[in-house]
């Protein structure tokens, strides 16, 4: 469904992603854990089209999302949940959904029940929103635009444990049926590891590990020791 | 390249001579056209007081023509008050331009980007609206005449053709501009680029910004207030113009025309926007604005150097043997 | 002596405490990594030494001078120089150009309108002096969008070291950088004068063992503990901060 | 005491009239510079060609003056597109001295190419039988066309507010102001949605120079007269704020019309007064505001 091949790229002229090759087939969850700064974020905003790609390939399905630009990767079935939520702060709750709505089955009232809260602030302002109510109008917003392949940065962030549950049995179920495929980086990693089939481990812009979610709890030395603690991890 | 220019500007280049040499020349080949002349020489030393401040700080000043004005209107009023000697009354002039950049530049020099441009063309627009209400001191829409001066150094009578206008103008050009040329080339001017490039950054090695714009600011206003004395002297003659909008613009015109930043291109643009608009406006006024618009649009789509740009990459390209 | 000490420091934004009783010592010549995951306090930190930020109680010393109530500018000039995560350079100019406005400017020269600049002798030879340190003496004259990124960063640092620094505070300087870039700006840093105090703050273990003697790990704004790098690493606490889990803090 | 009040109310009349006029025309470049960035020192040119397109209708075609201004208005807006693919794509990122001295550039074309067509003399204002009308209002007469302004006002702020604010085209002209970047990530065609900003923008500006023609005056120098007015409205409104920007145009026109009335002598400079107390105690705020409604 989504894939990377040979990928370097970042912000200006810096070098944040370095030859870098990921794929995600239809209806999996792909999970990408590492410290902080090792380009997580930035390998999303590349292929969402907001960093700068220097060299590689990005495939979505059969489209080459090279030449392509952020609206037209959107359009194709791309949804995003950035690191900072950037809500769109002057549109109420409604407008905010609304701009990003195309047909499909998530509709503005099926992506709310997701998130009640949400669903009692319809017509507050982005800006008047807690960083909590924030993250749920992200994702919920990512999610009406009925993507092919969302990916999801730090969803978790700033959530209470019970709704980030919700989330995760809602993701499971949207991901279950094979109609979405989910992209997702995620410093917790116990949350990282109930969604995803499938774990990359990334430093300084390149993948240093890559098995499925059951070899990473089974294995968590080698996991420190990548993750640059040469040393034992606690894994769950 | 193999070197540094901000630390190689002292160097006199060849051509440099050869500028001043034609500036010389044009006073025996074209001794019917020195009134004309005369107007050039002032515009370039108006438009090296812009370049000082935008090209090398990076102010952004819509409204110059303050400066020139006050010079101008001063250089008048001193005149009539009766002191006839040109070259202290040009200075005393100055002078005046220079007191007021000192009591607008604390707050100009503090705006940047569009505030700043809107900010230094409100003021011109104000002044050039104080100065048309003021008939008591501006004479109006009538302007100041009657302008009186002693022989230059004593010496030189003001002649008909305007011979001592010219190599007065000249003069004051070329010691200004060897002023010019020695701040920029100095580390303030070195530090003045670094204010252009990042002032963010020049905050964080310890500058005081503002002071440094400051200082810049009044420099400028004191060549740009000799220009507009000197016009007055040479032309005897002060009107309202001298304190427009227009004027300001003209300036900036032929700046970017000539080259932003790079101290000939005052010295190249004024001559050539002048000239072009000596023939275009004998033809109709209103098309000579077609001339300026198109020369603008093409400068920013195609030519962002200026004619001095332009001639630099074309000769880097023949070193560079394609 | 501690070249640079901070001693009790508490930061509170509203009702959170960004920084919770953080004490730390530079000693002159320190070669001292400070670590941490997102949201620890880092940034804070930083300012709170810098002088952007001030604490609201806690003294920061500085070469034995109490600077607490000091402006960031006046820090710079006692020596507490620092160098910024995100490339700030004057992309225009050369790097010897760079270097010299931060040399002019360090020296009080930067209202000296009558010499030209390229005459002035001691400005351009301790501009070049500080390039050969950090193996930028070939590439002077190129300006700075010429020149890899990894150089950019030494650049930086080049900036810093023209304002005579006692402390040097190194705020990530191997982000963004490629790979095979890392190891030139870390062995360049090996190099800089041993009796420069040292602060880097990095994410980045690979760089913190190479450079580091001593390694602070900052966790919800508190000292989590202090060590030599195999200690810190060995750490299970620091280990379960780092692999999430832990996370009593968000950013 | 009728004196004063119906000093008060020629001064309310006249000065809102104006502000109106002023609104119609900046609010196109408010929503320009909250959008794209883009200074357009050119704005007025819009104006004007439309004021000058309905005169010409009516004048030399007997097209009824609505009409009239409808043609001129689609006829701005369809031309402003060509003019921004041709012109304004190269400035977007570009440093602010670019944009000033290319549409400045414009400006003068404009300036030049309306004189070319038309002469170089300011148009007389013959303003339709039903708006030159006169009503007595004390001892003074207003003209109805100035009533009409009014009323023209309130209704396009009315329509400007629902396009905004209620219309899906509003929604995402404000999430992209918001944030242009995440914009484009839900699938937003920034770049069309800039075009058609633009057309719309040049579009009332048209609107208002011809609507407006009776209150300033039509002329090749047009555009230049009055941009600074026009640069005080949108310094002073902040990025893309509509509401703000009706409020500084009515109290520019009030205030100006108050000062040319009670001191003919200093009226003019109150503005630029006010402009200049705003820029040094504000103007850093300039271009960095968030929008807001």
């Amino acid at each position: 469904m989504l894939e990377i091949r040979g990928l370097t790229g970042g912000w200006g002229p810096t070098t944040v992603i370095e030859d870098l090759s990921v794929t995600v087939q239809a209806g999996e969850t792909v999970a990408i854990i590492g410290r902080n700064g090792v380009g997580k974020s930035t390998l999303l905003e590349l292929i969402v089209g907001r960093a700068q790609r220097r060299s590689g390939a990005i495939r979505f399905g059969a489209t080459d999302f090279v030449p392509l630009r952020t609206y037209q990767r959107s359009a194709a079935g791309l949804g995003y949940v950035p690191q900072e939520r950037e809500v769109f702060a002057s549109l109420t709750v409604k407008e905010n959904l609304a701009v990003a709505q195309r047909p499909g089955r998530w509709t503005q009232a099926s992506a709310l029940k997701l998130f009640p809260g949400l669903a009692n602030r319809l017509t507050s302002l982005g800006r008047q929103l807690s960083g909590g109510e924030q993250q749920m109008l992200s994702i919920a917003r990512a999610l009406v635009g009925n993507p092919k392949v969302l990916l999801m940065d730090e969803p978790s962030e700033g959530l209470a444990p019970v709704v980030v549950e919700q989330l995760v049995a809602a993701l499971k179920s949207a991901v279950g049926d094979g109609a979405l495929a989910v992209l997702l980086v995620e410093q917790r990693i116990e949350v990282a590891l109930d969604l995803a089939s499938r774990c990359i481990i990334m430093d300084r812009g390149h993948v240093v590990h890559e098995a499925s979610t059951a070899s990473i709890k089974a294995d968590s030395t080698r996991i420190g020791e990548l993750m640059g603690l040469g040393a034992e991890a606690r894994v769950n | 390249m193999n070197h540094s220019p901000l630390l190689n500007r002292h160097r006199i280049h060849w051509a440099e001579i050869a500028y001043w040499l034609m500036a010389l020349a044009v006073f025996f080949l074209f001794p019917r056209n020195l009134s004309l002349a005369t107007a050039i020489v002032i515009m370039a030393l108006f438009a090296l007081s812009l370049d000082l401040v935008m090209g090398y700080a990076g102010v952004v000043s819509m409204g110059h023509a303050v400066f020139f004005g006050i010079g101008a209107y001063g250089a008048g009023l001193i005149s009539l008050a009766g002191h006839h000697e040109p070259i202290t009354g040009a200075i005393l002039a100055g002078l005046a331009a220079a007191s007021f950049a000192l009591m607008v530049g604390p707050v100009l020099m503090g705006l940047s980007g569009l505030p700043q441009i809107m900010v230094t063309l409100a003021l011109n627009v104000i002044l050039y609206e104080a100065g048309n209400k003021a008939i008591a001191i501006t004479g109006g829409d009538d302007g100041l005449r009657g302008i009186k001066l002693d022989p230059l150094l004593g010496l030189f009578k003001w002649t008909v053709f305007g011979q001592t206008s010219y190599l007065y103008a000249l003069g004051w050009l070329f010691v200004l501009f060897l002023v010019v040329r020695c701040l920029v080339s100095s580390p303030f001017g070195v530090s003045l680029q670094g204010l252009r490039e990042n002032t963010e950054r020049m905050r964080f090695i310890g500058t005081p910004v503002r002071r440094q714009l400051v200082v810049v600011y009044v420099v400028s206003g004191f060549i740009a207030g000799i220009a507009g004395a000197v016009s007055a002297q040479t032309v005897k003659f002060v009107g309202l113009e001298a304190l427009s909008v227009e004027k300001s613009i003209d300036a900036l015109v032929m700046l970017v025309l000539g080259g932003v930043g790079r101290l000939y291109g005052a010295l190249i643009g004024a001559p050539v926007y002048m000239l072009v608009h000596q023939v275009a406006s004998e033809w109709n006024p209103f098309h000579w604005m077609f001339v300026i618009g198109g020369l603008l649009i093409v400068v920013v789509m195609f030519a962002r150097g200026g004619m001095l740009g332009v001639a630099a990459m074309l000769a880097a390209r023949l070193r560079g043997g394609r | 002596m501690s070249a640079l000490e901070a001693i009790g420091l508490v930061k509170r934004f509203g009702a959170l405490v960004v920084t919770d009783d953080v004490t730390l010592k530079v000693p002159v010549g320190a070669r001292l990594a400070l670590i941490g995951p997102n949201g620890a306090g880092k940034t804070t930190l930083v300012g709170l030494l810098t002088g952007l930020l001030r604490p609201d109680t806690g003294t920061v010393v500085l070469n034995g001078r109490d600077v607490t109530a000091l402006a960031p500018a006046l820090r710079v000039k006692q020596g507490l120089v620092r160098t910024f995560q995100i490339n700030n350079l004057f992309r225009g100019l050369t790097i010897l150009e760079n270097v010299f406005l931060a040399v002019s400017e360090h020296a009080g020269s930067s209202f000296a309108m009558l010499r030209p600049a390229g005459r002035c002798k001691p400005l351009v030879e301790r501009s070049e002096a500080i390039l050969d340190m950090l193996g930028l003496a070939d590439v002077r004259h190129q300006t700075i969008t010429d020149v890899s990124y990894g150089r950019q960063r030494l650049v930086e640092i080049a900036i810093a070291l023209s304002l005579d620094p006692k402390v040097l505070l190194l705020d990530e300087p191997a982000a963004g950088i490629p790979g095979n870039e890392v190891a030139r700006l870390l062995d360049t840093i090996a190099r800089l004068p041993k009796d420069l105090a040292i602060l880097l703050i990095e994410h980045d273990m690979h760089v913190v063992r190479q450079f580091a003697q001593e390694v602070m790990v900052l966790v919800a704004g508190r000292v989590l503990m202090t060590g030599s790098p195999q200690e810190v690493m060995s750490s299970s606490e620091v280990r379960t901060v780092y692999l999430g889990g832990a996370r009593t803090t968000h950013a | 005491m009728t004196d004063v009040l119906s000093a008060l109310s020629f001064i309310g009349i006249y000065g809102v009239s104006y502000g109106v006029v002023l609104f119609t025309i900046s609010i196109g470049l408010v929503v320009m510079m909250g959008l794209m960035r883009v200074v357009n020192m050119a704005h007025g040119v819009f104006a004007v060609v439309g004021g000058y397109i309905t005169v010409s209708l009516m004048n030399s075609h007997g097209v009824p003056f609505a009409l009239a201004a409808l043609i001129a208005v689609l006829a701005v807006a369809a031309g402003s597109v060509v003019v921004e693919r041709i012109f304004f794509v190269k400035l977007y990122g570009a440093p602010e001295l670019d944009h000033v001295l290319m549409t400045i550039g414009l400006m003068f074309i404009g300036m030049a190419g309306l004189n070319l067509v038309f002469g170089p003399d300011i148009v007389p204002a013959h303003l339709p039988e039903a708006l030159a009308a006169n009503v007595h209002l004390g001892e003074r007469t207003l003209q109805v066309y100035r009533i009409f302004i009014v009323v023209f006002g309130a209704v396009l702020m009315i329509a400007l507010w629902y396009v905004f604010e209620r219309t899906s085209f509003g929604a995402r002209l404000r999430a992209a102001v918001d944030n242009r970047g995440m914009a484009e990530a839900v699938g937003i065609n920034v770049r069309r949605l800039f075009s058609m900003a633009f057309a719309l923008g040049s579009g009332l500006a048209a609107v208002g120079g011809a609507v407006g023609f009776a209150v300033l005056p039509l002329e090749p120098a047009y555009a230049f007269k009055y941009l600074v007015l026009i640069l005080i409205v949108v310094s002073m409104s902040g990025i893309g704020n509509l509401r703000a920007s009706a409020w500084v145009s009515i109290a520019l026109g009030v205030i100006d019309t108050a000062g040319r009335y009670f001191h003919p002598e200093i009226g003019g400079f109150i503005i630029y007064a006010v402009l200049i107390a705003w820029m040094v105690f504000r103007g850093h705020t300039l271009l960095h505001s968030p929008s807001s409604r």
